[in-house]
């Protein structure tokens, strides 16, 4: 009756359907429903692998939970193998099962006469246990760590010992010296472990670090035999002995040496031997330099070792291999906060990485692009972005767009540059600009007098031409500001004309013409609604012959289903309509937001008293 | 630390899938399902890196299979690929000459050997002879126990 | 106005074929159109008719691959889904499956199809079988291939080539109406109506004028014959592109050049009341958390003369169902884990019967990740009742005319079957 | 590292092989190596390096074999224009083939290839196929017409192709009609000049092929029809008593087209009868649209949500065949719902308010939503059964469901708008349901609840303070709303408690975000109770007038727009076309004259 796990592997292949295959799980879920229930044991190794294959396919194995439970508390080497790989594939920490585990687990712990069982229980533990689980046997993962003899069972009690630990940090301090001990292990396995259960613990408890500093001798000794070594076959990588522990070894280097002259100090030596002597012709050997010149620009060190990692950096980046380029812009963008030069150096080979084909390479460039900006370039790279805005995959546009945007904030050489440039950024990308990325716009503007009516002037042309396809982003500051300095549009009024601006025939009836276009737009964001119809409301103060047309525009809305939107229509319409006195002085002109203040505001949260 | 190991076909069917982090059901399904054409999509010549919301993913291609890592974006990319292929190698002795077929038949062979190589998404043996000596070791206690009693205990 | 471009995908969204109508969108659409696909899907916005950054998406969904158009203009999005299924019945005639495999296999027959039914973007001919005529797929090469389209592919009769020869001509006529209803939980009718199809097999030579006499109640009344026959009142009929509309539209006359072959002459729809044919109660109960219990009761309500037979009375049971028992008044009942329900079968369910189910089953003690408590699908029931139509329905005659004066009589069948038929569950 | 050995099972050399196997004498050999480039080409190989060895094998009597290398040329000919003008010759000796089947090849395929310097050899060959005798190649020769101008504007109408074009309109072959009117319609789109005027002679001629042609000729002729300009209601009569036998036809594309136009003659008609007899005609085939594949109910379901707007008495006793079935997809079942809405009154409003509450409990989120949504809408529009309604919505409160109770409360918001004084009693059970808000929309609909019937809430202060605590971090949706809820509190309930409230509320809306619009409101408010308290009673806690429900109402001159367009993606979306058209004009390739002069030496 019960079919064997090839054929339902062969079954599930011959399908051609998604359908098809839905039918052959749901039929072999069920027969396994039945076969748990029947509760007979022949099968249950086979009927767990098969559970195992159908969860693997995405499908639901709730009911077979218990099925591995019965396994791993079985007796024999066979059962508990497959249990505990069901455990690990079909559960994990959240499901209230697991914790029925947690005896079972207790006792392959403490087998002590097959190491391989004790193997299991660790793996188990190590991959899927929850807090609880992890402090109910964390004394158990200690004990082995101390005084097992079996470096099988020490290297993966002490990777066990990182799960455990970050489920309870609180243990920390009581693994501290036993993870310690684990570097002198003659094991390159138990040393490896040792070393990333450090570095777990260092990056878990930053504390830690102070404590673990007496280790960089015995770390450097232990590097150095690892470069000169000779050759072991054992733990060769293509010339290159024990590639993984070297590269553990210089991350965990790079964690003591931060912040620290004599620790940087004592690892320099064999940081310069790694940076002149891995070859780098191969993976294995540039895995290597890649981590070493992140730890050299990482601590506190001397000149001519930054000069090695710089040229290091150098030959990745003219390298053809793109993985290489890749790491290369990687480390230069954690780079270019302690080493600007480094980065500025290699300027035009980045800005052509943003063009690259690979779109891994083309985000790693901009990061950089965008670090590399300054007010002296950013007309020209601000340029080259917007171009490449234009053309880049949409997956791309709302990261970028955002970029460009903070870019402009932070180095805009001059206002109108600034409001030029985002509005070309709001036409071209709107749907991608961030609300606070209007605001900040909208606050810059108010702020620069001598530009209102410069800006509303720009902004009434971009929404006047892209009506139909404007995004929301585009109308709320189009809106804002039209409604705001709408008085200085009409053809004349607002200053003379800048620099380059074309002339627009704008009369006051055009102004609430656009406005009235606006709000008739199928589907218009409720944002961009709300700011109309303040602008409307604003404009009665401000073009006053146009009162009877903007009373109605605002009027039109008072049975609006839009919660704010009819709030304001009635509110504003009850205004004109019986408090005409007062309503031009609560409309004036709005205080422009003292950016200052605003930010010690945000930062202190406290509050002001009322304005005059 | 590795998050997620995921090796596919090229056409995107999952063969092996180890998580090292929690996800629910449904997160899995979505992981695989977002990152599947990511990778897939991606021509031979480009790096083997892709960035995924604040993960990267590292994989690397053996012809018709994809073997894919989900890990932390401060990690050593390099030395993902040389994880990767570490598991290959040992697959390969494993299997002798290794293929697809191999591993579509015998996944449950895979997550073993996958288990003595990580742990908690960390490396635990830089040594493929260690790793294979020890698959062998249980595969033999299995053996035995099978030798020893009736039924039917192979999968 | 028309399609950029034809995409056939597999489900990953790869490209098996692609014909290119205007050069206007590039095959890395396809890629963006199955990351919008995804997109939609997860935020629940997903429809046939997809739009992404200029372009639109126009796709159906067929076995294992995707049938896609696109095009950036404002096309006759019905005229485009309408091909694409066409498109799906052409590849279904000639390939008889449409999937990866098949289009894999034939995909020079493919292209050579996608070249004749569309052009520049715009539909032009999608009669299988005249294409079939003179695009041959590979086993009918040997074949000489026409070296002339066949005159159909212009004609006014695009249906049907000249010189058809048969030995016997014979003609088949199925009436088949089928009963959609929907019960709601709380045994009301919600929603009951029939929709009719005459299917036809012509063997015919030649080029047969054919007429076909319906009780149409309007054409009875156009006639002045109020309640001499029974007639039926059709809501609504469509008909098969060989029927003369403007005629029937003038005086109700059915009259056409058959296709060679089975096609649909004509569908037509009713929505007035009608007894559900077969009533279906299930009463449900959960002595304990684990354990459930259906009494589920089955009715027939149609005259004690007719019969149904293959009923299938679909109840629907939670997807972890551990180990249904069963035990029924009549027929056989099987749990259909692929289905996620109980499936109750009876070869023959005579009129004015009453038959009884009672069925209990597990739940597994772990409940499933996210199984949120909803309602359970609605009881569905199949069903045939021959000889027997719901409606009334009765075809009067069939007349065949042929200039060689050759005599073609009619078969005619008369069948009910269950269309959408859903009960709700409580 | 060697990978290529893991897995592995590549071969080599494949490309050096099909360049011999091209140049093959054995006729059946060089078949096969040309399926096998446009295989190669199929999976996305790039292939255009054997352009010359394939367009070696063009000269052939083999039809297949040729229609094969035509597709490779169509593939490659614009990464490869120097070579493709090779096939020039082979081209125009096609066109003039005795087998019309090559002929009508040769003038398709030559339409497809965008490099310039052919497109100067195909005017002779096209003008000749224009005239060809038989229907086949005129019929593709009319399309290829429309492919040109879209290559070389002037070049049409310098060879007068237009005028031809006109003429094939009164061609004896029904196809030749609906091809050169689709051409002749794309080229009045893209031109933007009155290529195509239909006068009313040329609509007789239409409306005659609209009995004879395929299917989709009918599609192009109704869809021209729709832009005839009626002279006089007559005129009108006339097309749709042609017109209305197609809704009978069984392709949906032609019913919906057929109805357009009907639709659109109703607008020109005075007689309100004859509007009502046509729109009981029109109704059931609009149903049965309902019967067809899910994708074509989803765009014809999108359409009837037009034409119900327009037109409501067409489907108003139709309601009941837009109730969901169960393996409706759900973009279907999310149409029927927008519909069940439209058509819901006062007759069969129990039947749908059953239905919704049924929906509610389904598994799909969104479809859930939008039925708990569906009923606050029927509640708003339909007066008399608003009580039933907000039974239901309570009922639905009940189960606890979190984002049902969130739907809930944003639509007895609308209710009590559209409805004063009638339902408040319920406020109390919506106070129950507090710590479930985690949506902007319905934490905004509950704090304007709040705010407005603060006078009846006893602890409105106590609430609408929890809500505040949050003011930074909420949506500016919620913060507009917790402004103005607290304003009215403030007006209603002046305690000293809610003075302090006040003045939290209008500092922070004013000094601590950046968001203009907010700060706006704020001050409006600040400087108004400053200035006038009374005032400040007067506009803010006025009554104000019962709200309607319009959320799926179009602007009437979009609706009529949209009518116009029935069937097309613009009457799918609900969006004029300019929204999302983007045509791209093509670049055509400029060939190197000498290399092409090279090749023709």
């Amino acid at each position: 009756m019960s079919v064997r796990l090839r054929e339902l592997i062969r079954a599930v292949r011959s399908c051609k359907t998604q359908a098809e295959e839905r039918d052959v799980i749901a039929k072999e879920s069920a027969a396994l429903r039945e076969a748990f229930r029947e509760q007979d044991p022949r099968y249950r190794h086979r009927n767990i692998a098969k559970l195992m294959y159908i969860h693997m396919l995405g499908y639901p194995t709730h009911f077979g939970q218990m099925e591995t439970l019965k396994l791993i508390a079985a007796n024999g080497f066979p059962e508990k193998r497959i249990g505990y790989l069901g455990l690990m594939l079909l559960l994990d920490e959240r499901q209230e099962v697991l914790m029925l585990v947690t005896n079972s687990l207790k006792m392959d712990l403490n087998n002590d006469k097959n190491p391989y069982i004790v193997g299991l229980a660790l793996a188990a533990l190590g991959n899927i246990c929850s807090a609880e689980m992890a402090r109910d046997l964390a004394p158990d993962v200690e004990r082995l760590l101390e005084r097992q003899p079996n470096p099988y069972i020490r290297k993966k009690a002490a990777l066990c010992a990182i799960r455990v630990l970050k489920k309870n940090p609180e243990l920390v301090e009581e693994f501290a010296d036993k993870a310690a001990d684990l570097l002198h292990d003659k094991n390159q396995g138990v040393a490896l472990s040792g070393v990333t259960l450090l570095l777990a613990i260092c990056n878990m408890q930053p504390a830690m670090v102070e404590h673990y500093r007496q280790q960089v001798p015995t770390l450097c000794k232990m590097l150095r035999a690892l470069l000169q070594g000779g050759f072991s076959p054992e733990h060769d990588v293509g010339g290159i002995t024990n590639p993984f522990l070297q590269v553990k070894i210089l991350q965990l280097l790079r964690v003591l040496g931060r912040g620290n002259a004599d620790a940087s100090d004592a690892m320099t030596d064999i940081l310069a031997q790694v940076a002149a002597n891995v070859e780098g012709s191969r993976n294995a050997g540039n895995a290597i330099l890649y981590e070493a010149v992140a730890t050299i620009m990482g601590i506190e060190t001397i000149g001519g070792l930054r000069v090695m990692a710089v040229n290091i950096l150098g030959r990745f980046l003219a390298n053809r291999d793109n993985n290489i380029r890749y790491v290369a812009l990687n480390t230069l963008a954690k780079v270019v906060a302690v080493d600007t030069q480094a980065v500025q150096r290699h300027r035009a080979t980045i800005v052509d990485c943003v063009k690259d084909a690979d779109v891994s390479i083309r985000r790693r460039a901009l990061e950089l692009v965008y670090s590399l900006v300054n007010q002296a370039n950013i007309r020209n790279l601000t340029r080259e972005l917007l171009d490449y805005l234009a053309v880049c995959d949409g997956e791309f546009k709302p990261d970028l767009t955002a970029k460009i945007a903070t870019l402009i904030q932070r180095y805009a050489p001059d206002k109108r540059w600034h409001i030029d440039s985002m509005l070309q950024v709001l036409v071209q990308a709107g749907a991608h600009v961030k609300e606070e990325a209007v605001r900040a716009l909208i606050v810059l503007i108010s702020n620069a007098e001598d530009l209102h009516g410069y800006a509303v002037r720009a902004l009434y042309g971009a929404v006047k031409q892209h009506l139909n396809t404007a995004a929301p982003s585009l109308l709320v500051a189009g809106g804002w500001c039209i409604g705001e300095f709408g008085e200085m549009l009409p053809t004349g009024r607002g200053g003379a004309l800048l620099d380059g601006e074309s002339p627009q025939a704008v009369g006051e009836a055009d102004v609430v013409g656009l406005l009235e276009a606006l709000l008739r737009l199928p589907k218009l964001a409720a944002a961009a609604r709300e700011v109309a119809l303040t602008a409307a409301m604003k404009l009665t103060a401000r073009l006053p012959s146009q009162g009877a047309r903007l009373a109605a525009l605002v009027e039109r809305h008072k049975g609006s289903v839009l919660l704010e939107v009819q709030a304001r229509s009635c509110e504003y319409s009850r205004l004109l309509a019986g408090h005409a006195g007062i309503t031009p002085q609560l409309l004036e002109r709005m205080p422009a937001l003292d950016e200052a203040e605003y930010s010690r505001n945000l930062a202190s949260g406290a509050v002001l008293s009322p304005p005059t | 630390m590795i998050h997620f190991f995921i090796l596919m076909s090229r056409q995107g069917k999952v063969r092996l899938a180890k998580w090292y982090s929690t996800y629910t059901q449904k997160e899995r399904a979505r992981v695989v399902k977002e990152t599947t054409p990511l990778v897939l999509s991606r021509p031979l010549k480009l790096c083997n890196f892709v960035d995924w919301k604040n993960l990267k993913l590292v994989y690397k291609r053996y012809a018709s299979l994809y073997f894919l890592c989900g890990v932390d974006s401060s990690d050593n990319e390099l030395l993902v690929l040389e994880i990767i292929h570490h598991f290959v190698e040992v697959l390969d002795m494993y299997f002798g000459n290794v293929c697809e077929l191999d591993l579509i038949f015998n996944f449950h062979k895979a997550y073993y050997i996958l288990d003595e190589l990580l742990i908690a998404g960390e490396l635990q043996e830089p040594s493929k002879r260690a790793i294979s000596r020890v698959i062998e070791a249980q595969d033999q206690l299995v053996e035995q126990a099978k030798d020893g009693s009736e039924g039917d205990s192979g999968p | 106005m028309s399609v950029s471009a034809i995409f056939i995908l597999d489900v990953k969204g790869r490209v098996l074929i692609y014909r290119d109508y205007r050069g206007d969108v590039s095959t890395k659409f396809a890629d963006k159109f199955m990351s919008k696909l995804n997109e939609s899907e997860d935020s629940g916005k997903l429809s046939p008719v997809l739009h992404d950054e200029g372009v639109t998406y126009i796709y159906l969904q067929h076995s294992n691959v995707y049938l896609l158009a696109v095009t950036r203009q404002n096309v006759n999005a019905t005229a485009v889904v309408v091909f694409l299924h066409r498109l799906v019945d052409v590849f279904k005639h000639y390939f008889e499956e449409v999937e990866e495999e098949s289009i894999r296999d034939n995909f020079v027959t493919v292209y050579e199809l996608m070249d004749e039914v569309m052009d520049y973007g715009y539909p032009q001919f999608t009669e299988a079988p005249i294409l079939q005529e003179f695009i041959k797929t590979d086993s009918y090469r040997m074949e000489q291939a026409a070296v002339k389209p066949p005159m159909a592919v212009t004609n006014a009769v695009s249906w049907r080539s000249e010189g058809i020869r048969h030995k016997k001509n014979e003609v088949f006529l199925d009436v088949v109406e089928s009963v959609n209803l929907l019960v709601n939980s709380n045994g009301n009718v919600v929603l009951s109506e029939v929709t009719g199809c005459l299917k036809m097999r012509t063997y015919l030579s030649g080029m047969p004028e054919c007429k076909l006499g319906l009780n149409d109640k309007v054409l009875f009344e156009a006639q002045g014959r109020n309640n001499r026959q029974k007639a039926v009142d059709l809501e609504d009929i469509k008909f098969h592109q060989c029927v003369r509309l403007a005629r029937f539209d003038n005086d109700r006359t059915i009259s056409f050049i058959p296709p060679d072959g089975a096609f649909d002459l004509m569908t037509y729809r009713l929505s007035q009341n009608i007894k559900p044919l077969i009533w279906v109660e299930c009463l449900v109960e959960r002595p304990s958390r684990s354990r459930t219990d259906y009494v589920v009761k089955a009715r027939s309500q149609f005259k004690e003369r007719s019969v149904a037979t293959n009923v299938e009375i679909i109840l629907p049971l939670p997807s972890d169902t551990t180990a249904p028992v069963t035990r029924c008044s009549q027929g056989s009942a099987v749990y259909a884990p692929e289905k996620s329900a109980l499936v109750w079968q009876m070869r023959n369910f005579p009129g004015g019967k009453e038959y009884m189910l009672r069925c209990h089953f597990n739940l597994p003690s772990v409940e499933a990740e996210e199984e949120r408590h909803s309602k359970m699908p609605p009881i569905k029931v199949k069903f045939e009742i021959p000889y027997f139509t719901v409606s009334g329905m009765q075809v009067r005659y069939l007349k065949v005319i042929e200039k060689s004066g050759y005599q073609a009589l009619p078969w005619v069948r008369y069948i009910t079957t269950a269309g959408n038929y859903e009960i709700r569950m409580n | 590292m060697a990978d290529s050995k893991y897995f592995s099972t590549t071969k080599k050399g494949e490309i050096h092989e099909l360049k011999e196997e091209l140049a093959s004498l054995d006729r059946p050999k060089k078949k096969e190596a040309v399926k096998k480039v446009i295989a190669a080409m199929t999976v996305g190989k790039d292939v255009s390096m054997l352009f010359p060895h394939v367009v070696n094998c063009m000269q052939t009597e083999d039809l297949e074999l040729k229609k094969l290398v035509y597709l490779y040329l169509i593939n490659y000919a614009k990464t490869q224009p120097d070579l493709a003008i090779m096939a020039v010759n082979t081209f125009v000796k096609d066109s003039q083939e005795p087998n019309p089947l090559i002929r009508a090849l040769a003038v398709r395929t030559m339409g497809c290839i965008r490099v310039d310097k052919i497109t100067e050899y195909l005017c002779d060959p096209l003008q000749r196929c224009l005239k060809d005798d038989d229907p086949y190649v005129r019929k593709t020769a009319a399309v290829c017409v429309a492919k040109l101008f879209d290559i070389n504007p002037e070049l049409v109408e310098d060879r007068g192709f237009l005028d031809m074009l006109r003429d094939m309109l009164s061609d004896a072959n029904p196809m030749v009609v609906a091809n050169a009117l689709a051409a002749l319609q794309e080229i009045q789109e893209i031109s933007g000049k009155e290529v195509l005027q239909i006068t009313s002679h040329m609509l007789f001629k239409l409306l005659a092929a609209l009995n004879e042609c395929t299917e989709w000729g009918q599609v192009f002729i109704l869809d021209a029809l729709v832009s005839y300009q009626v002279q006089d209601s007559k005129d009108a009569e006339k097309i749709v008593e042609r017109v209305l036998p197609r809704l009978q036809h069984v392709n949906s594309a032609v019913v919906l087209s057929a109805a357009k136009v009907v639709l659109r003659m109703m607008e020109e008609v005075r007689s309100e009868e004859l509007v009502k007899v046509w729109s009981k005609k029109m109704g059931p085939p609009l149903v049965t649209l309902l019967s067809a594949e899910p994708e074509v109910q989803y765009v014809a379901l999108r359409n009837i949500s037009l034409i119900v707007q327009r037109w409501p008495s067409i489907l108003a006793n139709e309601v009941k065949v837009f109730f969901c079935k169960y393996n409706d997809p759900i973009y279907v079942k999310m149409e029927k719902l927008e519909i069940m809405i439209a058509l819901a009154s006062e007759r069969n409003i129990d039947q749908v308010l059953l239905e919704f509450k049924e929906y509610a409990q389904e598994v799909d989120v969104d479809f859930v939503r939008k039925a708990v949504r569906a009923i606050g809408r029927c509640a708003v529009s339909l007066e008399k059964a608003a009580q039933r309604c907000i039974s239901v919505l309570l009922e639905l409160i009940q189960t606890k469901v979190n984002y049902v109770v969130q739907e809930a409360v944003i639509v007895i918001k609308d209710i009590f708008r559209r409805y004063p004084n009638q339902y408040e009693s319920i406020i109390g059970q919506l106070c129950d349901n507090l710590e479930s808000l985690d949506e902007p929309e319905a934490k905004a609909s509950m704090v304007w609840i709040i705010g407005e019937y603060a006078d009846r809430i006893d602890n409105a202060d106590e609430l609408l303070e929890t809500f505040l605590e949050t003011f930074p971090e909420e949506t500016a949706m919620v913060q507009l709303q917790l402004l103005t809820a607290t304003v009215k509190l403030f007006l209603k309930k002046p305690t000293d408690s809610v003075q302090r409230m006040i003045q939290l509320v209008l500092s922070a809306a004013t000094n601590e975000t950046d968001n203009p619009d907010l700060r706006d409101r704020a001050y409006v408010y600040w400087r108004l109770l400053s200035t006038d308290p009374e005032a400040a009673k007067d506009v803010v806690l006025a009554n104000k007038p019962v709200i309607t429900d319009d959320s799926s109402q179009l602007e009437p001159a979009l609706l009529k727009a949209l009518m116009e367009q029935i069937s097309s993606l613009a009457s799918v979306y609900h969006k004029p076309a300019d929204t999302f058209v983007s045509r791209q004009r093509l670049a055509v390739q400029t060939v190197d004259t000498l290399a092409a002069a090279r090749s023709f030496a």
